[in-house]
């Protein structure tokens, strides 16, 4: 994805916004995205009409902080991106920065002076370029080509899971769950839908665990210093491999308290942008579990790393049929196996056991769910 | 109501969609009776999207219970003609 | 390597520096038959003796005199004052004696003392027993002062401070004595003039010391899943500071955020900040940034002091808006 | 009862008052040429403190004075010359000029400061006297020659009054530490008299209250605080654990130069002078015929000559080159 077109202004030119809000929507050539922010102030200028499309990074509107005017004329540069400016002979003046306020940071004078490389410029300084789609944000990874940002990704998944396994105290616990009543009530469920908004069953087991650690809510934890520390809300990561490699498991928030229309919504919307590589970092901080599924790639069981700080992990493998015995008979049913790695400075296998058998009860129920 | 669409149609439109889910995959050489899955690295949300995109395009119904019909390319193109017949009857 | 926690790193640096040089002995309040607030000291007085392991009276002023006196004779006394909060009745004699005297002298007396002591919050026990001193004592030319947060560093740090010819203080986070670490079981002196890279990045520098490393490091692994790399530097040293370290670090990454528990006006970090200031300015992407204790005597309920106190969620905070990072 | 001393000896106290006498006064006279700045606190009418006491010490033993140390250190035994450069805060003073007048300091005869904070130093001198205590008996470590060492402490009535007065003599006195306190209590803690800063004015009850044997002796009797010094000195040196001497006497001088001694009349000034130490001692050594007016036109003009020798060597002193403005702050390592 290098390059979006707005769809829609959500505020206009004085508006006031606040952290979070939501103020357009951006079609990409993957997925359409809403822009977020994340500083509080007023609408001053949008910079970029809808239907126009512009390189990723490119600043949309300018937003000034409350209380904050801005000293016309004056430059806000930082000192670093001054020093750099100057010996690749960009003028600041020229350049839209993409910081608070419109602050130029190192990654806009470099991204002025890439785009003046490509265009075969040989020098910038005299003839100022003027970027009409100016600069990517300074951390934004458009700077970074693919191979280097997947380096990167699976850099900090190998600190991640060397920590986790040098750490943590893992142990395992499995059980097989009879998946045909929940598969039954799914069916059922979708064949009345439209396919938009049919549900896939990895949902009911996002909500199952979300559910069953209520009842066992040391799980739902994070690892500081030197003991663990009860989350009080359940936000439950999922984990998405990407298709380039590597995966990431952003937060789908409040994870208990949705329901599974929202949460099969909001599934789909963060593999989708997972994919497109928006999500927002507060996804990927805050889990305070995760639950990944091989089943897919025709997995029977998956003892998963733990992502620190967390301190479980639940791994469900593939769905098949199998002899299975109800009410002294054997009949075929849809298994699958559910496994549980967990700290075990944290919980015990007991407590463990417990959360399993509190899963697979939700899931013989999935009405409940 | 769309138009009628021939069958060399109805495979481009399906390999179009399956390129915007998976843009890394080479869909010229898609051998079209095996299924997307082996050949593909698409899940279950890759498959869901692609079912509700031929949905939108081609106004068909397709019911759950269908889904393993449109395992393979070959399959596909066959389920989805005859769904529009059905449908435009 | 084995495992051991940073109480048990301290006390084998006592243990070891004990045996090995028979000028050096233990003092302070309870270090002896209590076998020290923080248990540092534990069987050491079965050990040592009671020449060796003294237990003092509620003296602060005098036992660090003490301690003063006795490295001007030729000792090399460790003065255990139970918490930073308490060091403030000796302050005469560490910042009117221990500081001056060298200097006073035209250089011909050295004091080679040892003065340890609990510092930090953190474990709700209220605004007199949390204070983060640290800064103020680095204030002061003429004494060391060492903030070890690792146990490497605590035992490492202890013996080091042993072979200085001046006043050196250590400070201990009282948080960290529970702590489980791994070092060489044979671990010796460390190098008292370096701070450390605790963690190689190159998006943002973190720099902090003490207590608030192990928050400062799980920000920067958590920071990492989003796709910033920071740089976690220890300062391990904070008078003399290590500049160098820290410039040749803005240099590479252009952002800076200083993490220390102690208040922000007039704080360690201010000073960090105005080093980066006067060394770094023209390397600097964004304004140095600081994640401060709250200005208020440190409060009792849980949940108060955690809102005074630095966060990985405020340090992350910090993090992604210096980084300008949606 | 005032026993009569060998005549070389009694000639030696009176010179060695003397000597701190004309030193001090020579100090206020260069004070007032500017020659001399800071704050400069003169001994005069206190001799007999600093040079009875004094005797009483070897060289092994270790000294801890306060701010009004110039007596001490010139008794102790530390040249004129470098003592005046330190006042003039030239290189070649006591302590390279850093110190000045409030802070002599002489490593070679263990003169441990010129501590300036009332009460600092007590602390001080008691680790000076655990070192001894603890000195390990084998070489590397030996620091002394034969134990049995004393650090002797002095200061004034005003620390009385402070903390560390009261810590330290019950930290000396539960480890049994050899450390003899000698308090010189001029009555007046800078300017406010010990009534008014003393509920309970006789400062050796204060030392039976923390187990110390103590006693108050005449400070302007320069014999009696030597008798008084040599019995305390000799019962720490032999391992009874600290002392304590309150030797009372009286500052003829102002606090400091700039002190309109409001504090205190003309009357009870002149009133202490009737007892001024240097000439009741030298009465009492005529009427004991140890001394001729000959023998102490001798005393002065050696006196004359050592501090015009002190002025021109603090005169023909180097200045510290500002290159070395922050040496010795910490210790140079090679």
């Amino acid at each position: 994805m290098s390059a979006g077109t707005l769809v829609a202004w959500l505020k206009k030119p004085g508006d006031s916004v606040k952290r979070g809000d939501i103020i357009a929507e951006v079609e990409t050539d993957k997925a359409a995205i809403e822009v977020e922010i994340f500083t509080s102030g007023v609408i001053e200028k949008l910079l970029v009409q809808p239907g126009e499309k512009v390189p990723v990074g490119t600043v949309l509107a300018i937003i000034r902080e409350e209380g904050k005017a801005v000293e016309p004329g004056r430059l806000r540069i930082s000192p670093s991106a001054k020093q750099l400016a100057a010996e690749l002979g960009v003028d600041p003046a020229s350049v839209r920065g993409t910081g608070p306020d419109g602050a130029i940071s190192r990654a806009d004078i470099e991204a002025v002076a890439r785009r003046a490389r490509d265009k075969g410029l040989e020098t910038i300084g005299e003839e100022p370029v003027r970027p009409l789609a100016p600069s990517p944000a300074p951390l934004a990874p458009a700077a970074e080509t693919a191979a280097k940002r997947q380096a990167r990704m699976r850099q900090a998944i190998a600190a991640a899971m060397a920590r986790s396994k040098r750490e943590i105290p893992h142990y395992y616990l499995s059980t097989t769950i009879d998946m045909g009543r929940a598969m039954a009530w799914l069916s059922e469920k979708n064949r009345k839908r439209p396919i938009q908004s049919r549900l896939l069953y990895g949902v009911l087991l996002i909500k199952a665990v979300a559910v069953a650690l209520r009842e066992v809510p040391e799980l739902n934890a994070v690892w500081k210093g030197n003991q663990a520390v009860q989350s009080q809300a359940i936000h439950v990561g999922v984990a998405i491999s990407l298709r380039q490699g590597g995966l990431v498991a952003p937060a789908l928030h409040d994870t208990d308290r949705q329901s599974l229309d929202q949460l099969m919504t909001n599934f789909l919307d963060l593999v989708k942008r997972a994919r497109a590589g928006s999500l927002r970092s507060s996804e990927l901080s805050d889990p305070t579990i995760t639950v990944t599924s091989l089943g897919e790639q025709g997995v029977e069981t998956v003892f998963g790393v733990i992502y620190p700080p967390q301190v479980a992990l639940v791994g469900f493998g593939k769905m098949m049929d199998r002899p299975w015995v109800a009410e002294g008979k054997i009949v075929p049913r849809p298994i699958m196996t559910a496994t549980l790695s967990a700290d075990h400075r944290v919980s015990d296998g007991h407590r463990g056991g417990l959360f399993l058998a509190a899963v697979d009860r939700l899931l013989q129920d999935p009405s409940q769910l | 109501m769309t138009p009628n669409l021939t069958t060399d149609e109805i495979k481009s439109l399906i390999l179009r969609i399956l390129g915007e889910i998976a843009p890394e995959a080479d869909l010229a050489s898609i051998k079209p009776d095996i299924s997307f899955r082996d050949q593909l690295d698409i899940d279950s949300v890759d498959f869901l999207n692609f079912a509700i995109a031929l949905h939108e395009e081609l106004r068909v119904e397709i019911p759950e219970a269908d889904y393993p019909k449109l395992a393979t390319l070959n399959g596909c193109i066959e389920y989805l003609t005859a769904q529009r017949q059905t449908s435009q009857r | 390597m084995i495992k051991i926690t940073y109480r048990e790193a301290v006390r084998a640096g006592l243990r070891e520096a004990l045996k090995s040089d028979p000028r050096v002995f233990l003092m302070g309040e309870d270090v002896g038959r209590y076998g020290g607030a923080y248990a540092c000291s534990r069987g050491l007085l079965e050990e040592f003796g009671p020449e060796r392991i003294r237990d003092t009276p509620l003296s602060e002023s005098t036992f660090v005199g003490a301690g003063i006196g006795a490295a001007l004779g030729g000792m090399r006394p460790i003065v255990e004052v139970m918490t930073v909060n308490f060091s403030l009745l000796a302050l005469d004699q560490i910042v009117n004696n221990a500081a001056t005297i060298r200097h006073m002298s035209g250089g011909q007396f050295s004091i080679p003392l040892v003065v340890r002591m609990a510092t930090g919050a953190g474990r709700q026990v209220a605004a007199q027993h949390s204070h983060s001193l640290e800064g103020w004592y680095a204030h002061i030319p003429g004494i060391k002062v060492l903030s070890p947060a690792t146990v490497a560093d605590a035992k490492g740090m202890l013996l080091a401070a042993l072979s200085e010819p001046d006043p050196v203080f250590l400070f201990e986070h009282a948080f960290l004595y529970p702590m489980e670490g791994e070092m060489d079981e044979h671990a010796g002196p460390v190098d008292i003039s370096k701070a450390a890279v605790r963690r190689p990045g190159q998006d943002v520098t973190l720099i902090t010391f003490g207590g608030s490393l192990w928050k400062t490091l799980e920000a920067s692994e958590r920071l990492a899943l989003t796709g910033i790399e920071a740089e976690v530097i220890d300062l391990r040293v904070l008078r003399p500071l290590d500049t160098a370290t820290i410039l040749a670090s803005v240099r590479k990454t252009h952002r800076a955020v200083i993490v220390d528990e102690a208040w922000r006006t007039g704080s360690f970090a201010a000073e960090v900040s105005a080093q980066l200031m006067e060394g770094a300015f023209y390397d600097l992407d964004g304004p140095v940034a600081r994640v401060c204790g709250a200005e208020v005597p440190i409060p009792y309920a849980k949940h108060l002091e955690d809102a005074a106190l630095p966060s990985v969620e405020g340090i992350m905070r910090t993090v992604r808006a210096l980084c300008w990072q949606s | 009862m005032t026993l009569e001393p060998d005549r070389e000896h009694a000639l030696l106290l009176l010179h060695q008052m003397l000597r701190i006498r004309r030193f001090e006064e020579k100090a206020a006279e260069l004070y007032s040429l500017g020659k001399i700045r800071g704050f400069l606190h003169l001994y005069i009418g206190e001799e007999a403190v600093a040079v009875g006491a004094m005797q009483a010490f070897t060289p092994d033993d270790a000294i801890v004075a306060t701010y009004r140390e110039h007596g001490h250190s010139l008794a102790r035994g530390t040249p004129a010359g470098p003592l005046m450069a330190e006042l003039y805060g030239k290189a070649n003073g006591c302590a390279r000029g850093r110190g000045g007048s409030m802070h002599f300091f002489d490593a070679s005869r263990r003169f441990y400061g010129g501590l300036a904070i009332v009460g600092g130093g007590l602390p001080v001198a008691v680790g000076l006297a655990l070192a001894d205590k603890l000195t390990p008996p084998s070489p590397p470590y030996q620091v002394g020659a034969k134990g049995g060492r004393v650090t002797a402490c002095f200061f004034g009535d005003g620390a009385v009054a402070e903390g560390e007065f009261h810590e330290s003599l019950n930290l000396a006195a539960l480890w049994k530490l050899p450390v003899l306190f000698l308090c010189e209590n001029n009555l007046y803690a800078m300017g406010t008299a010990l009534a008014r800063h003393q509920s309970q004015t006789d400062i050796a009850l204060k030392a039976n209250a923390y187990a110390l044997p103590a006693e108050a002796v005449d400070g302007m009797d320069v014999l009696a605080v030597e008798a008084a010094t040599q019995r305390a000195a000799e019962s720490v040196r032999q391992g009874a654990g600290p002392y304590l001497l309150e030797f009372r006497t009286y500052r003829f001088r102002a606090h400091s130069m700039y002190d309109a001694e409001l504090y205190r009349t003309k009357q009870e000034v002149e009133q202490w002078k009737e007892r001024e130490p240097i000439s009741t001692f030298e009465g009492l050594l005529r009427e004991w015929k140890c001394l001729t007016s000959e023998d102490l036109a001798k005393i002065e003009a050696a006196i004359d000559a050592e501090i015009d020798e002190a002025v021109a060597f603090a005169e023909a002193g180097p200045w510290e080159p500002v290159e070395d403005l922050t040496k010795d702050v910490y210790t140079e390592r090679t």
